[in-house]
């Protein structure tokens, strides 16, 4: 299995990965998803969140994320894209595709890849207000407690 | 010489995304990289203040405190990550 | 949150599901999602499969799963479609879609919509292989525990 | 009157995908229905010859043996289900 990785500045096409995923191959019995987005919070209004990645170690991470994954599920195949640069709320920041023969696999395979690209690959987070104020988003204790159940 | 890069607020603190430095005797692993950074300057003071919350990769590979660099080696040092 | 459901013949269009899932909301911060496809099994080729449903009934159960998913974890929105009719491997099966504020919540919605879809809504299969022979799938038990699980 | 539906291989072995049947008095539940239906020719002797693998709803929700139904009702048999 290569799994597909990629950082981009574009909105993802899930349609497009989803083919590219399951080109040529008849052995999938499912693919589990997890699209991240940004998420407006009523209470503070976001006006765009900047992504800001480490070039290089970011693709290296992530292969590594996958190339974990590929070793603990059968996987067919997966596709781990993130976005950088500036969004806004509504846009998707990342999406995580795995296939598998196995539903349960394919699943606990996803879960396992946007826990893991959470906590471990370099990509950091800047909220801009609405009200011009900015600060950089902090790592959440919950995403490392999701990530070490794995 | 190695090369020291910064993400983030540690980027924004040190006004710069990255450095050539000429690393001085004695200061051999990423804990002490960022201890000398840290007194080198107000810059220095600012990004690491709260040691507690810088992380660092060497050669992009992410790297504790105690682990050692070299010349021509490529240091990073930023906060915890929030992607995804 | 009302859910989308929908029993078709046609290829399920992941991509207008999404955006059909997501249209006007702002507070999503992660979609969950299962696709599962018509799998080929080398050692007995399947040439193809017949989805049988009980119209009514299934819609009924359906609406009742995504009821239950809704009142346990906090969706937005979730989409569950599921065809029938002749598939061929390769083809896709059945869609679900869970949105959430939270990523965790998405995940486990949609695991959950997954395994309770198979265990309590009527749908039944029939595979033909390409030696002619055709036989009705049997329900796993393995499929009864994971959605004994929840 | 009662609207009796068969699915997969019981609506094969019925010979037939749904039926209105008049039900003798005393054929009150469901596993009465599954029995009377078993006993009244071929077909159902084949349909229901395996009464655990047979499964049933009562005006379109899942129901068990002992769940009555009433004149009007629809009642449908079916294998377990394989959907997903």
């Amino acid at each position: 299995m290569t799994p597909f990785i990629r950082v981009q500045m574009q909105r993802i096409d899930v349609s497009a990965e989803l083919a590219r995923l399951t080109a040529g191959q008849t052995g999938v019995g499912g693919i589990g998803s997890f699209i991240g987005f940004v998420r407006d919070d009523p209470a503070c209004p976001l006006q765009s969140l900047s992504l800001e990645h480490y070039p290089g170690m970011t693709e290296a991470a992530m292969t590594q994320i996958a190339t974990e994954a590929a070793g603990r599920w059968p996987l067919l195949g997966c596709t781990l894209i993130h976005r950088v640069g500036r969004l806004v709320p509504g846009d998707d920041i990342v999406l995580v595709l795995a296939a598998s023969p196995h539903r349960q696999a394919a699943l606990d395979a996803t879960g396992f890849l946007i826990d893991w690209l959470k906590t471990r690959a370099p990509f950091w987070k800047q909220e801009r207000f609405v009200d011009g104020t900015e600060r950089w988003v902090e790592a959440r204790l919950a995403d490392d407690e999701a990530a070490s159940r794995w | 010489m190695v090369r020291v890069l910064y993400f983030a607020w540690l980027r924004e603190r040190m006004g710069c995304a990255e450095e050539q430095l000429e690393i001085p005797p004695g200061v051999a692993t990423v804990g002490d990289l960022a201890a000398w950074l840290r007194a080198r300057n107000a810059k220095g003071e600012a990004a690491f203040a709260e040691l507690s919350t810088v992380r660092a990769a060497v050669n992009q590979v992410f790297a504790l405190p105690p682990a050692p660099f070299a010349d021509g080696d490529e240091v990073a040092f930023f906060p915890p990550v929030t992607g995804g």
